[in-house]
Parts: structure tokens; C-alpha cells; sequence
């Protein structure tokens, strides 16, 4: 068909067979997981069926219990401080580690294979598991809960860091390079301005996971938002819980805001 | 020779250096030949325009000369250096006697101007220095200097990317002169520039050339500025050399032999080109591969 | 899940039913599946059951307030939630090694200052003020000395490491918001750390959590003592969903009761949930539970 | 300042008169926020109580912990493991499809010069709602319609990623350079073909990026539901946990880290495949 | 007039359009002003170049003209149309008819070059089969008639951002070209081309400008590309027009005006440059606010 197109039209590349390949996998693999018995056996059914259950329960989530809003205020206040700990900690560890685990800021393959590993595994592990071992290592309190979410914030943030610099313009570093700059110089001088941005960005956004993350918190006996979720939860008062939510919500949202800012400045 | 410059110790003005190359053939990862063979001899202080077709090779020979793109065989060397075999430590030494200068200017857009232009004296300044940004007295004040020369002195605590085109390639010619190389690399420094900025920047080439005797390497698309800047005139078509000689003796058969086709009046962009209407079906020459 | 709500007068029972077992606290191994019981239990009914180990409560107790599971598994208070909230019905209670209760303990690192005897060794583990007899209420005359120490404590659902331990202090005088420093922490294992780690000088927990720790820190039976136990807590026990006929509700508690009768029964039962019977339950033992809570001002 | 005049000088270069930049800039806004978070986080550090000191047993307990796990695994434990994982994987893909189906129009509707500003408001609102409650919670409304079953899992994996894949989603939509929607514009292009061929083929590799990272938090937060009981590898890894067998989550971790660097591994190489063009070479 | 061209039906060959600006001005939202009370006649048919300095408001001009950027007052005609007043499906047939070749380039870099020309087809397909990728056989047909034109057709299937600047100037091109535009805008068309390269581009302008009888607007920097291809010649300073007159008859005293100082025989980029040593410490001209 294409010879016929146009004269001189080259033929078409092949390779169009790989998006086939690539879509017949999804689906096979979707298949296979929706299958009844080894899958998760999707029923629509249920869903038709019971949705009402569902409605009523949220129905039950959107009356806030407003006067229960003084004892929310220190568990509250509690999980933001241990998420600015954790955030401020991860973010100094993640912005060496970033460079080391993307191409563009560390050449040695040998180097970037073993941070990118470790930081697989770190991220492997569930944070109730750091929470559990932790406790045991380092006591009770704020401690195990920092590590833990400092462990959890360098994973995240390095892994969408390094993504973000590998995809970057590699040309500032390669004049720094001409310039006869060393690879640590050229991470600094040259590459690091124009990281800082999407840094930044996945720092705040690890924020917001500290601040939703305070179940971890709670386990290790650190207290904040966590425990008191489980508190109201043990006791099914779906109008305290749903004060709480509102006031994870006012954090996520000034988050975004301050990350939309951001966003907007450096453009 | 040898000019030793340890970071600290105040650099001397550094000679200028020549440039050899031997056989150099550059084959690219994915088998594009980008330089074929290539012997060239350029000595001390000499300015040299580089002309030929878009992917001719003009950028490869530029990059290969600085070590960006390393050689696949054959030999470089650049002052009394084998540049081909440098590495680390003495590598970056050598580049940083080379100030180069980026067909895409290569400037890190969300810091100022300053920053980028003190990357020309990375080389000279301890890792620990740059970790925290404090560059001594005597590196800033070359900056400044650089960026005096460049007449953009005035933009220097702007945002890289808030300048236009002309101006950033402007910062990118002041962060190679802050090196104060013996080399200059310029891959097409005046592409994006109007005319009278284009013939400013083409005469403080010429100026560091003639003053202080730098040697300088420019790739153009311009014939007449190539034949009106330079002392010498390499024309490369497909990675090889096809002319070498002296700029102003060019003749349009040398041309003719670069572009691969008749170079008529209307090819020079200074030619009548109201001649030029007989356009029919347009034919655009091909690219080597 | 099947099953949706119904009315009572024309109950349809459903073609299959879940199981939702929520481990108890107090249990040495690990649930892993129930499949040994449900097993039996769909030989025996004719109908399929689905067997779910949850780990969460709420989960639990909504699951089957949406008919979306029939029978549970419960510990005390999650029992009396079922039946209070969703008219669920409590049918059995557990036996362990005898015991249909258990007690809450007091841990603490520091005897000289609780102990009123010297501390005698059971097992491997101290106990002090008559703690040692194993059966609640013991030494609860001490529990006044705790006022102004740190306190590990669970969340405000768990009957031993939060509500029977509290209520103690209440009744002992202390006023439970004031007097003592809480530390929080969300599981036992936790709380018998805080207090061998000297995070807290006193911590709760069920009887006797020290069991679990010991694995890591084989000398937690010396550091930390027991030096009270609270009255005694009612085990967990089984309760089965409004969404069953009464018919098929008495032949499950039936089927399961005449199971933990039968030596294989038993030892399957003691495997999953180290249970050695099953016995009619009295819903009167849970109001204590309830009452509890409700004193704690937590409803 | 001094120090510039006494700077060596060498013939060459030395303009006649010394160079003197302009005046730095202040901005002193910058200056205000820059002390003002920096004076916070101090006072957030100073005011928590924590003994800092006990970190410095951390590497020797590190040891022994990592010894205790790995010195003798229960690979006994591997095929319950395998099968957990599995769990956790299945639960993981149905639940990052769905939530990839949902979320991928909507973050569109949410960018800045897509959607109505009205239907923005609205859509940033629900993300960060969703991202606001717990997962449990979000688990146990779900649990009332679908039961303890899987699929539950799937579905609270899957509303849950709405909250993030459309946040993702809207910022990377925002984030494109500009030109070539100009160029679609300047061709009389409407917004969806604005959106087909200004904006997809730059976004592109960042969605397949945020899709592939999704399903691998996805397969790590099976921990969470496996609280409610639809199992996971997760949920396995923290029970052997709390009842302190080492041994076993030592042979589970091996599994866990064995599976997430192959997903790490894959997404990897697909993520290079559809950004090859600004694949950098190593240099010397 | 009113060229109307459904979505189905084979486009006939538009007619060209004038170009009517009345007092208009550009106020960009940071203060900056890109166009001050500009009045300016372009007739259906003229090939008009419009030179400037740097900054001096050549690429405000053309985006104006297409509605990129909107006029703060003034008003702008395109043909018979209000083109500051339409908006929504209006804006996008009168933009469908206006090909834009920007200074960037603007190339979707991960898709294809054949994806990237059909773009120029996207007035004319329904958003359904642009979501596909299913456009209509003469529209393809029309994207490989633009890209063998600028000669880019054996590259079809590539990358963009595989290509080198001067491929992409071209693919840039043949997008415009398969608009079959009345009115043709180029933002600096040639800037990164060789000159055998640059010439057929120009070339190509001119022919579809005589033959198609197309309205072509193109902003350049080099002069005697501006005096040899436009039959007009517009400067531009500091957002103001300062010369509009014939092509081929405007002086050095002209381009004086138009550049803000004097021209001496180096700046035109023919002239004999070697005379141009006289540069002492350079001062390169600066930018109209
Ligand atoms: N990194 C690379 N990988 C593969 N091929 C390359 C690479 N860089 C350049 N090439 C190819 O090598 C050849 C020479 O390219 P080079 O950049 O040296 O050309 P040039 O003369 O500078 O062209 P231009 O005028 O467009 O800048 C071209 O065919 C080009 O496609
Ligand atoms: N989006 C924008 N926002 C603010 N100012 C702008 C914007 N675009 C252009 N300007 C300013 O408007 C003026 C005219 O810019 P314009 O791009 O039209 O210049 P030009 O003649 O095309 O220059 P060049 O030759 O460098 O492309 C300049 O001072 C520029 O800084
Ligand atoms: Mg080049
Ligand atoms: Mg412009």
C-alpha cells in the first residue's frame, strides 16, 4: 500500500507489530487476573447489587462532628511536625543519592546499578515493617517514626527525582565537561539549577505522603493523626472520622497549592 | 609548555596551542560515520572557519577536538598532549584549557548568568568550593570581565533562560572566554544572531585570535563570514575533508566541491538573488549519511 | 461476598457464606488461613463457606453489618459492637486451656517501685504482688504508685492494653487523663518493648505478651515484671449475622460447638486459633465489656 | 570587593578599567520566606522530643537484625510467599488499570486550558479529597458493596490511584513546552486535537512513567489492605513481623525484592523505549 | 471569498488574503510592548520581509497576524474577517488558512515527522479521527506532496527529534505548506539552514508566493536575504515601523534607521569583511525595551 501512496514515499518501518505485542500482553495479563479462582474475579454483580451499602457509608462520612475538633488539634500538629522532620531529613539525604542513581549525573553504571538497587530494596520493604524492627532498635516515640518515613521519603523522592533529571537537557552538563569540570562539578554547578524544580516538587509531594502516612506513626507509638483515626475508627464515629479527613484535606490541598507556586515560578 | 595551573595559584596567560589529529575517524554508537579519516594540522594561533553541509561532520570534528566524542581510532593531539589517551585528572586539566562554545548554547536555564559563565572556571576551583557556590575573588572577577567583553555585564545577575537567543549565545561565548583557554571551539556561534551582533561576535574571535593569540575554531554556514574571519578554510563533506587552504583564496569550484553542487551567485547570500527565480521543482541536497 | 440485607420475617438464607476470623491478641502463632474450619463447616451445612482471616476489626464488624460476611470470629468488644450496631447474634464463646477470660497486665522495669514482694519466677518471666497466680484481679493495690509514670498503651479499642487496664486506674482513683503520661503504641509486642527498651516505666498489655518479644530479647522475662493483672476479660467468641434464618443460626453454633467437642475439632481449632473449645456464649459477659468502654467515656 | 583590584593580573586579557557588576539584586520577599521556613523547621526540630542519641546503636542493631533474617531463611516459607505475591501483583494490575481508565480523561479535564475552569475546580478537589482519606477507610466503604474479597483490594487501589495518577497527570499536562501546542493552535486545531498532538506525544513517556511507578506502589501497598483480609504479600511480611520470626521475613524479603527490582527492571526499559530520543551517552 | 473547505471535500486552492492592521498594539502582561500603534496594508499576493534587531518585535508581528497573541487595541483584519474578534470555530478556519513556520520549529519531538506535517491537516479532520490518528488519504497525500517539496519525504517515518536543526526548519516548512495556507508566516526560516539549503527554502517561499499567488510574511536576519526574496521590505524598531518601502531599492541609510547605527560594508553579511579589523573593545547593540 504504501509504494503506492505517493512516489518516493519510503516504505513503512517495521515494529508496528510490537504495539500489537505489547497490547496482546496487557491484555493477556489483565485476563489472567481477572480470572475467577486465580484472579481477583471482577463481578459487576456485586457491585450492581450493593452499591447502596457504599453510598451509605460515605452518606455517613459527610457529617462532620465539628466539636470534636479541639482534640484533633495536637494530633494534628504532631504529624506535621514528624512530616517536616522526615520530609527535611529526606530531602537533604535524596539530593545526592538522585544524582548517583540517574545516568545523566553519575556515568559509572557500576556506582548508579548499586544506589538504584539499594533504593529498590528500600522501597521494597512495607513501612510497617521498618515501623516493627525500628521499635525494637531504637525504642518508642518520634525516632522509629522519622526513620521510617525518612527510609520511605529518600525511596520515593530519589526514584521520581533521577527519572525526572534522566529525561532533563543533558547540554549544560556537557559544557561544564568541556570546561574540564569534575563530575561532582558538573552535578553542581551545572545540572543542579535545573534539577531543583521537579526536587522540590517531589519533596512536597512526599510531604503530603508523611502527612497521610501517620499510620506509621501511630504503630511506633509517636502518636498524631494515625492513632486517633484508629481510636474513632474502634468505635465506628464516621463524623469524627470525617472531621479528620477534612483536616488531611486542608494540608493535601495547601500542599498543592504551594506546589502549583512553585511550578509556576520556575517555568 | 605544559602550562600548570593548580587551582589556587593564579593562571598564566597560556599559550597557544596547536592541534593534531591523525587518521581520526569517529563512528558513532548507532554506525554513522561522523568523521572519516581525518588528518590536520593546525598550528598555534591560527583562526580557522570550518564550512560544509548540515551533517557534515562540522560539529563532530569540533567535539571530537575537546574529547566530548571520543575517536575510534587514529590519534589527537592538542598542544604537546595525546588528548585521545588523556583521562581523568589530566583530561580535565587539558579541556579546561579549551574554551568551547555550543551550536545550542548549552546554558543551565534557571540559574543567572553569572553561575553559568563561573562553569568556565570550574576547572580551576576545588569540588569543595563549588559544593557551596564560593568561587574566589579572582574567578568572579574573570567572569565579569568575560561578560564585559561580551557587552552583557548589565545582565549578569538575569536568569539564563530569561534572555533571548542572541544574548544567551553571548553568555555562552563570555563562559569560554572566562576559561581563559589557549583553544576556542565556536560550533556556529553567530546562527541565532542579527547581523551587526553576528559580526561583533565574529570580531572579538578575531580579536582573542590576533591579541592574545588564541587559537579559534569556528564552524559557519555563512561562506562570507567563513572567508572573511578566517586565516585558513576547511570544508568537510560526509566526514572528509574536501578543501583546505587559505580563506580568502576560496574559490567558487572549492565551494562547489563542499556543497556538492554548482555554487551559483544566488548561493552566496551576499549574491543577487533576484536571479535566483528560476526555482523549479526544488531539489534541497541531501545529507551524507 | 453474597447476601444482602433482608427482612426478618421472610429470611432467605443465603447460597454461601463467609467466615471472618480476626485473630485474638492473645495467641501465640500466626493465622494464616481457616481453611480447616470452613472446610468442615461447608461438609456440614451444604452450603459453601468462605473462610477470611482479617487483621482489622471495623473491617470486620462492617463486613458483616453489610452482609457481606455471616460469620465471625470477634474479640469481646468487637462482639458487642456486632450485635449492638448491626443485631448480630452472639452464639459461642472460647475456651482457652479452660480459661473463657483472661486478664490485662501491668508491666514495669522498675520493681523496687511496684513490687511489694520480691519477684518470683514462672516460666522464665518475674511476677510480683501475687501477679504469679495467673488469673486476674491480682495486685491492683499497687496500680495507685503508677500515678505520674509514663504508660504504654494500646489503642482504645484493645480490652487489655487500653479499656480494663484504665478502668482499673479509674477505680484505683487516678484520673486516667491527667495522672499518667500515656505513651501510645498500636500493638502488644510494642508495648512490652516500650517498657524493656525504658520508653515507658509501665506498660499494658493482654497476659502474657512478653511471650512474643522473647524470640529477640530472651532476658525481657527479667527486665520487665508483672505486677498486676486486671479482672478478668471475656475471651472472643463467635456471633453470626441478622441475615441468617434463627434455623440456620442454631445449626452453625451447633456444628461448631459439637466440632470443638470432638478431639479433631479441638486440635484444628487450637492450630487456627489456639482455641481448645467452644462454649454457648453469655451475652451478659459482654455487656461488661460495654459497660467498660461506656465508663471510659468513649462512646 | 577589595580583593578584586588585588587579583593577578595577566597582560592578556586585563581590560584597561577593573570590571564592577551591577548591584546584586534583592528581592526581599525571598530573603522573608527563606527565613521564615528556615526559623520554622528549626523550631519543629528543637521542639520534638527526641533522644537523638539512640542512633548511634542503629548500625550494630542493623546487624543483627539483618543477621537474624538472613542467616538461615525459611525457604519453606517461598511457595505461600510466591502465591501472596501474586496476590498482591493481581490486585495490583486490576486496581492501576482501572484507576489508569478513570483518572487518565479526568487529568486532562483538570489542566489549566483544557478543562473548563469550573470542571477543574471540581476535579482538583475530588484528587485531593481521595488523597485525604486513609486507605483503610477507603478499603471499608468498598468492603460494604464488594465483601472481603479481592477484588475490593483492587477497587480501593484503584480509587485511591484516581487521587494521585490525576494529580500526576494534570502537572505533567501543565508542564509541556508550549510550542507545539502553539504550532496545533496556529493550524486552526481545536482543543481535543490540541490535546492528541500538542500535548500527548511530549506527556507521553511521563504517564507511561507515573503508570508503572502506580502499579509498583500498588504491589507494595497490599501491607495496608491486607489488614482487611484480602491477603497480599504485604500483609504476610507484616504478620511474620509482629510475631518476630525472622527467619520467614527474611525468605519473604528476598521474594519482595527479587519481584519489585524485575518490575523496576521492566519499567525501566519501557520507560527508555518511549523517551529513546533523549537518550544521553556515557562520555569519558 | 471566504474560502470554505468541509471536512470531506477536496480543498480548493485558496485564494490569497490581505492583511489589515489599524493602530494596533501588543502589551505583553509583564509591561513589556511588542508592537506600538502599528498601521500596516499587506496586499492578497505580496511576499513581504520584515528585518529588525533582536527583540525589535518581528516575531510579535507575525503571531499578532494568526492570533497567537491577541492585540491589547487596534484591530486586525485577514482577508474579510475580523481575525481580533473571532473566536472559538471561527478562529480555527481562519487559523487553518494561515501557515505558521516559527522560529522554534515547535515539532512534536517524539512522534513522527509524518505525524508532525499532518498537524498542518487538523482544521480540516474531525476530532474524531485526529484522536485516532485516522486521517483521510489526500490529507496524507498532502503531507507527502509538503515534505517532498522541502525534501525531507524519505525521513517520514522518523523522529523529530531526530533529526538535525536545519531537518527540522524543513519539516517546520512543509507543516505550513500542507495548510495549502493563503497566507504563509515564517518567524526566521532559514536561521539554522546551510546556504545552498537556506537559498531553496527561500526559493520554495517565492514559488509558492508567485505561483499560488500566497501571501508571505517572512522575518529575517539577513539582509540581502531580505532585499533579494521580498518584493517589500518592512523594519522594525522598538515595536515601530520604521521603514516599509520596496525591497530591492531600500539603502544603507534605510537599514541604518532599521539597525540604529551605521551600517558599514561589514555588516551586510556579503560585504568584505576582512576590512571589518578595526573592532575595538566591542559594543554589541542593545535591545529596544
Ligand atoms: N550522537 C550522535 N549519534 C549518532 N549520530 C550522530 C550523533 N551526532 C551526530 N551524528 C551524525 O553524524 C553526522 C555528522 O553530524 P554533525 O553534528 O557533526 O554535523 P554538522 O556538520 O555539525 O551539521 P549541522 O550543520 O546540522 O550542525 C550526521 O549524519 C549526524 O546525523
Ligand atoms: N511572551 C512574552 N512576554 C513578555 N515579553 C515578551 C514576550 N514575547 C516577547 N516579548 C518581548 O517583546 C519584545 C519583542 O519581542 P519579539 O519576540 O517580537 O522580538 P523579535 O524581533 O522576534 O526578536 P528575535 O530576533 O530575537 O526573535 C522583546 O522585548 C521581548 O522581550
Ligand atoms: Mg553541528
Ligand atoms: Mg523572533
Amino acid at each position: 500500500m504504501s509504494a503506492a501512496e505517493y512516489p518516493g514515499l519510503p516504505a513503512k518501518p517495521g515494529g508496528r507489530w510490537k504495539i500489537w505485542l505489547a497490547i496482546g500482553i496487557i491484555a493477556a495479563i489483565t485476563a489472567v487476573t481477572l480470572a475467577p479462582g486465580i484472579g481477583v474475579d471482577f463481578s459487576l454483580d456485586a457491585i450492581l447489587r450493593n452499591w447502596r451499602n457504599g453510598t451509605e457509608k460515605i452518606g455517613q462520612l459527610l457529617v462532620p462532628d465539628w466539636s470534636f475538633f479541639p482534640r484533633t488539634i495536637a494530633p494534628l500538629w504532631e504529624t506535621i511536625q514528624m512530616a517536616i522532620i522526615a520530609s527535611v531529613i529526606g530531602a537533604i539525604v535524596s539530593v545526592p543519592l538522585s544524582m548517583w542513581a540517574a545516568r545523566l549525573t553519575n556515568p559509572n553504571p557500576v556506582t548508579r546499578g548499586i544506589v538504584r538497587t539499594l533504593l529498590n530494596i528500600v522501597r521494597a520493604v512495607p513501612d510497617l515493617l521498618y515501623a516493627a524492627v525500628l521499635v525494637a532498635m531504637v525504642g518508642v516515640g518520634a525516632l522509629p517514626g522519622i526513620i521510617a518515613l525518612v527510609l520511605f521519603n529518600v525511596g520515593i523522592v530519589v526514584k521520581l527525582v533521577s527519572e525526572a533529571i534522566e529525561s532533563g537537557d543533558p547540554g549544560p552538563g556537557e559544557a561544564a565537561r568541556a570546561a574540564g569540570a569534575t563530575q561532582t562539578q558538573i552535578n553542581r554547578a551545572a545540572l543542579l539549577p535545573d534539577i531543583w524544580p521537579p526536587f522540590i516538587n517531589q519533596a512536597l509531594y512526599a510531604f503530603e505522603l508523611n502527612v497521610r502516612a501517620s499510620t506509621v506513626l501511630g504503630l511506633v507509638g509517636a502518636g498524631g493523626l494515625g492513632l486517633l483515626i484508629d481510636a474513632v475508627r474502634t468505635f465506628y464515629r464516621y463524623d469524627q472520622l470525617s472531621l479528620i479527613i477534612l483536616e488531611i484535606l486542608v494540608v493535601v490541598v495547601l500542599i498543592d497549592w504551594a506546589s502549583a507556586v512553585i511550578r509556576k515560578r520556575v517555568k | 609548555m605544559s602550562p600548570e595551573t593548580p587551582a589556587g595559584a593564579a593562571a598564566a596567560a597560556p599559550a597557544p596551542w596547536s592541534i593534531r589529529l591523525r587518521d581520526a575517524t569517529v563512528r558513532y554508537p548507532n554506525g554513522v560515520v561522523g568523521l572519516n579519516k581525518i588528518s590536520l594540522d593546525i598550528e598555534a594561533g591560527e583562526m580557522v572557519s570550518i564550512v560544509g553541509l548540515s551533517g557534515s561532520g562540522k560539529s563532530s570534528l569540533i567535539r571530537t577536538i575537546n574529547g566530548l566524542v571520543s575517536l575510534s581510532s587514529g590519534t589527537l593531539e592538542v598542544g604537546d598532549h595525546r588528548m585521545d589517551l588523556a583521562r581523568g585528572r589530566e583530561l580535565r586539566r587539558l579541556r579546561g584549557q579549551i574554551g568551547m562554545i555550543f551550536q545550542g548554547f548549552n546554558l543551565a536555564g534557571r540559574t543567572t548568568v553569572l553561575n553559568n559563565v563561573l562553569v568556565g572556571r570550574l576547572a580551576h576551583t576545588s569540588v569543595a568550593r563549588t559544593l557551596v557556590g564560593a568561587y574566589r575573588p579572582r574567578d568572579r572577577q574573570l567572569a565579569y570581565e568575560a561578560l564585559d567583553r561580551v557587552g552583557m555585564l548589565e545582565r549578569v545577575y538575569h536568569r539564563a533562560a530569561h534572555l533571548s537567543g542572541g544574548q544567551q549565545q553571548r553568555v555562552a561565548i563570555a563562559r569560554a572566554l572566562a576559561q581563559e583557554p589557549g583553544i576556542v571551539l565556536a560550533d556556529e556561534p553567530v546562527a541565532s544572531l542579527d547581523p551587526p551582533t553576528a559580526h561583533a561576535v565574529m570580531g572579538d574571535l578575531r580579536r582573542i585570535n590576533r591579541e592574545l593569540g588564541i587559537t579559534v575554531l569556528v564552524n559557519l554556514h555563512l561562506l562570507d563570514l567563513a572567508r572573511g574571519y578566517g586565516n585558513r578554510l576547511i570544508g568537510l563533506r560526509a566526514g572528509e575533508i574536501v578543501y583546505d587552504g587559505p580563506a580568502a583564496s576560496a574559490t567558487d569550484a572549492d565551494f562547489e566541491r563542499i556543497y556538492g553542487r554548482p555554487i551559483g551567485d544566488q548561493d552566496l547570500l551576499g549574491g543577487a538573488a533576484s536571479s535566483a527565480s528560476t526555482a523549479s521543482p526544488v531539489s534541497l541536497p541531501g545529507e551524507p549519511v | 461476598g453474597t447476601g444482602s440485607s433482608a427482612s426478618p420475617e421472610a429470611i432467605k438464607d443465603p447460597t454461601e457464606l463467609t467466615l471472618a476470623l480476626v485473630p485474638s491478641q492473645d495467641q501465640s502463632g500466626l493465622v494464616d488461613t481457616a481453611a480447616p474450619l470452613t472446610d468442615f463447616l461447608t461438609k456440614e451445612l451444604g452450603i459453601t463457606v468462605h473462610g477470611v482471616v482479617s487483621k482489622d476489626y471495623q473491617a470486620a464488624v462492617e463486613a458483616m453489618g453489610a452482609g457481606q460476611a455471616q460469620i465471625g470470629f470477634l474479640p469481646s468488644l468487637q462482639l458487642w459492637q456486632a450485635s449492638d450496631k448491626y443485631g448480630a447474634r452472639t452464639v459461642l464463646q472460647t475456651e482457652r486451656n479452660g480459661n473463657i477470660s483472661y486478664p490485662a497486665q501491668f508491666m514495669t522495669n522498675n520493681p523496687d517501685k511496684y513490687c511489694d514482694d520480691k519477684p518470683v519466677e514462672r516460666d522464665g518471666k518475674l511476677f510480683c504482688n501475687g501477679a504469679d497466680a495467673l488469673k486476674g484481679p491480682a495486685g491492683l493495690d499497687s496500680i495507685k504508685k503508677i500515678k505520674g509514670a509514663k504508660v504504654s498503651v494500646l489503642g482504645p479499642g484493645s480490652p487489655a492494653g487500653y479499656i480494663y487496664p484504665m478502668l482499673a486506674l479509674k477505680e484505683a482513683g487516678l484520673n486516667i487523663d491527667t495522672d499518667i503520661d500515656k505513651l501510645p503504641v498500636t500493638a502488644n509486642d510494642a508495648s512490652v518493648l516500650a517498657v524493656y527498651n525504658g520508653d515507658a516505666e509501665v506498660g499494658f498489655s493482654f497476659w502474657d505478651a512478653r511471650d512474643i518479644v522473647k524470640k529477640d530479647t530472651p532476658d525481657v522475662g527479667q527486665k520487665v515484671v508483672v505486677f498486676a493483672l486486671s479482672t478478668e476479660i471475656p475471651n472472643d467468641g463467635v456471633t453470626l449475622s441478622k441475615d441468617l434464618s434463627p434455623k440456620l443460626q442454631d445449626k452453625i453454633a451447633k456444628a461448631l460447638e459439637d466440632y470443638s467437642n470432638t478431639e479433631a475439632g479441638s486440635k484444628v481449632l487450637q492450630s487456627i486459633y489456639s482455641i481448645t473449645k467452644l462454649a454457648p456464649a453469655d451475652p451478659k459477659s459482654l455487656d461488661v465489656v460495654a459497660r467498660a468502654a461506656k465508663s471510659l467515656g468513649l462512646q | 570587593m577589595t580583593a578584586l583590584n588585588t587579583a593577578p593580573r595577566t597582560s592578556r586579557t586585563a581590560p584597561a578599567r577593573p570590571v564592577t557588576p551591577p548591584a546584586k539584586p534583592r528581592n526581599p520577599w525571598r530573603v522573608v520566606i527563606t527565613v521564615a521556613i528556615t526559623v520554622a523547621v528549626i523550631l519543629v526540630f528543637w521542639s520534638v522530643k527526641v533522644d537523638w542519641a539512640r542512633t548511634v546503636n542503629l548500625p550494630a542493631d542493623i546487624a543483627r537484625y539483618l543477621w537474624l533474617m538472613f542467616s538461615n531463611p525459611a525457604w519453606d516459607k517461598v511457595p505461600e510467599a510466591l502465591w501472596q505475591t501474586w496476590r498482591s501483583v493481581e490486585m495490583a494490575w486490576v486496581g492501576c488499570l482501572l484507576g489508569i481508565v478513570i483518572s487518565f480523561p479526568l487529568s486532562f479535564l483538570a489542566a489549566r486550558g483544557i478543562g473548563p475552569a469550573p470542571v477543574r475546580f471540581v476535579l482538583r478537589g475530588l484528587f485531593s479529597l481521595i488523597r485525604a482519606v486513609p486507605e483503610i477507610v477507603i478499603a471499608i466503604v468498598i468492603l460494604s458493596v464488594t465483601g472481603l474479597t479481592p477484588l475490593t483490594g483492587a477497587l480501593a487501589l484503584a480509587v485511591n490511584g484516581i487521587g494521585t495518577l490525576g494529580k500526576w497527570g494534570y502537572e505533567a499536562i501543565e508542564g509541556v513546552h508550549p510550542g507545539p501546542i502553539e504550532a496545533v493552535h496556529a493550524a486552526g486545531g481545536s482543543r481535543w486535537q490540541t490535546v492528541r498532538w500538542g500535548i500527548w506525544p511530549q506527556a507521553s513517556p511521563e504517564f507511561v512513567s507515573f503508570w508503572l511507578y502506580r502499579f509498583e506502589i500498588n504491589v507494595r501497598a497490599s501491607a495496608v489492605l491486607g489488614l482487611i483480609g484480602v491477603g497480599g504479600i504485604g500483609d504476610m511480611l507484616t504478620s511474620y513481623t509482629q510475631y518476630r520470626e525472622w527467619p520467614t521475613v527474611g525468605a519473604l524479603l528476598i521474594v519482595v525484592i527479587i519481584v519489585t527490582v524485575a518490575i523496576d527492571l521492566t519499567s525501566g526499559a519501557i520507560r527508555r523505549r518511549i523517551t529513546e530520543g533523549s537518550r544521553v551517552r556515557d562520555l569519558a
